[in-house]
């Protein structure tokens, strides 16, 4: 079941749940505010969502990782509000009898995320300005 | 019909408000949305030609219909992760 | 650095020392002591090692990850000894400004470290019986 | 000389120390040495053959000569991770 959150995500839980008999490997993915981007400096960024439309496609996400994965664990947490330089914006954990499947699986979630889900990050720019990010070519 | 359009993100600095209302003929289509949206909100302009829209929560294409009464939402570019 | 321990290894300061302002996304690797295997049921598997060539040959596997791929983390830590169902046996934790680095570098460390590094475990079946596991076709 | 060979995992079990003792010719080479072994300790039978060595922790082949003193391992396939 994915979660949104405006406190900072804690991975102890995730990492605990997902660590069971039938998983021979967990993957942890954590996206994490980057100082640096194309030459600009971030102090911090903000995310914005459309709160029940991300649930209804986040879990449309797990719904289908679990289809094409054997996986015996998948969750997604994507923090809301203020994201300081450093912490985590989102957290994504799978677990797999076989490792190939838990890594394949976590990447897909985090590309498929980064294109349909209804989250925005709005970046804080040290000289003083901030922006809404809206990459161009969004695939329907 | 007079639909209400929630904003996110981008659109709702845009437009400073946090939803619009846009008068629609009745059985309109996504397309015909788009339309009014840009002549009655062009500071949308910039946005309009690259948001989807959805539709009680699930994406639309510009050909689906928008029954009376639906949650409509305005979806700019995403940029989660 | 790598690090070989006869303790329950910790992800939370692995973690948290990967999480810098210069990483945009982070990925940890467990591996996991599975209940059943090929059909058969494991109680517990035994790590040992050759310890000297392993931390030699986990350092070289860092260092060529880190030329492979820009990371600005790259941590192995193996447990050694009585490692139980469910919990962890490697973890392997990978930072990179962008995500794919991290995902790459982190299933190339795993692979690698099966085929490269002395260290052999011994399967506990729920018979009763051991058995050192030794895979055929070894790579040179 | 008088070569020490480090035994792990199903090897030593095999041999049932952690460590075996064997003559070679000076000069010899891990070709040699593995040859030696299977002569003295015909119950690494089953391991020797798929196994790899080690002189002074790094892998050899089986061409690579064993210097005087070297630190020799005997590493049957591995199972990390």
């Amino acid at each position: 079941m994915p979660e949104l959150t405006q406190q900072p995500l804690d991975t102890a839980p995730l990492l605990s749940s997902a660590q069971s008999p039938q998983a021979g490997a967990v993957v942890l993915f954590l996206g994490v505010t980057r100082q640096q981007t194309d030459g600009r400096e971030t102090i911090e960024l903000h995310y914005d969502a459309y709160e029940k439309m991300a649930i209804k496609e986040l879990t449309a996400l797990e719904t289908e990782a679990r289809q094409r994965w054997q996986l015996v664990e998948c969750t997604i947490v994507h923090r809301l509000g203020c994201v300081p330089l450093g912490e985590a914006s989102v957290a994504i954990v799978t677990a797999s009898p076989h490792r190939h499947a838990a890594f394949a699986a976590g990447e897909w979630l985090i590309d498929t995320l980064k294109e349909r889900v209804p989250i925005w990050k709005k970046e804080h720019w040290a000289d003083g300005t901030t922006e809404w990010v809206h990459p161009k070519g969004m695939k329907k | 019909m007079k639909a209400t359009v929630k904003l996110f993100a981008g659109a709702r600095e845009l437009a400073g408000q946090e939803q619009i209302e846009v008068e629609l003929p009745a059985e309109a289509t996504v397309a015909q949305l788009r339309a009014a949206l840009l002549a009655d909100y062009p500071a949308l302009g910039p946005l309009l030609p690259h948001a989807l829209f959805a539709i009680n929560g699930d994406y639309a294409t510009d050909q689906s219909d928008i029954p009376d009464s639906a949650e409509i939402a305005c979806i700019p570019p995403v940029s989660g992760g």
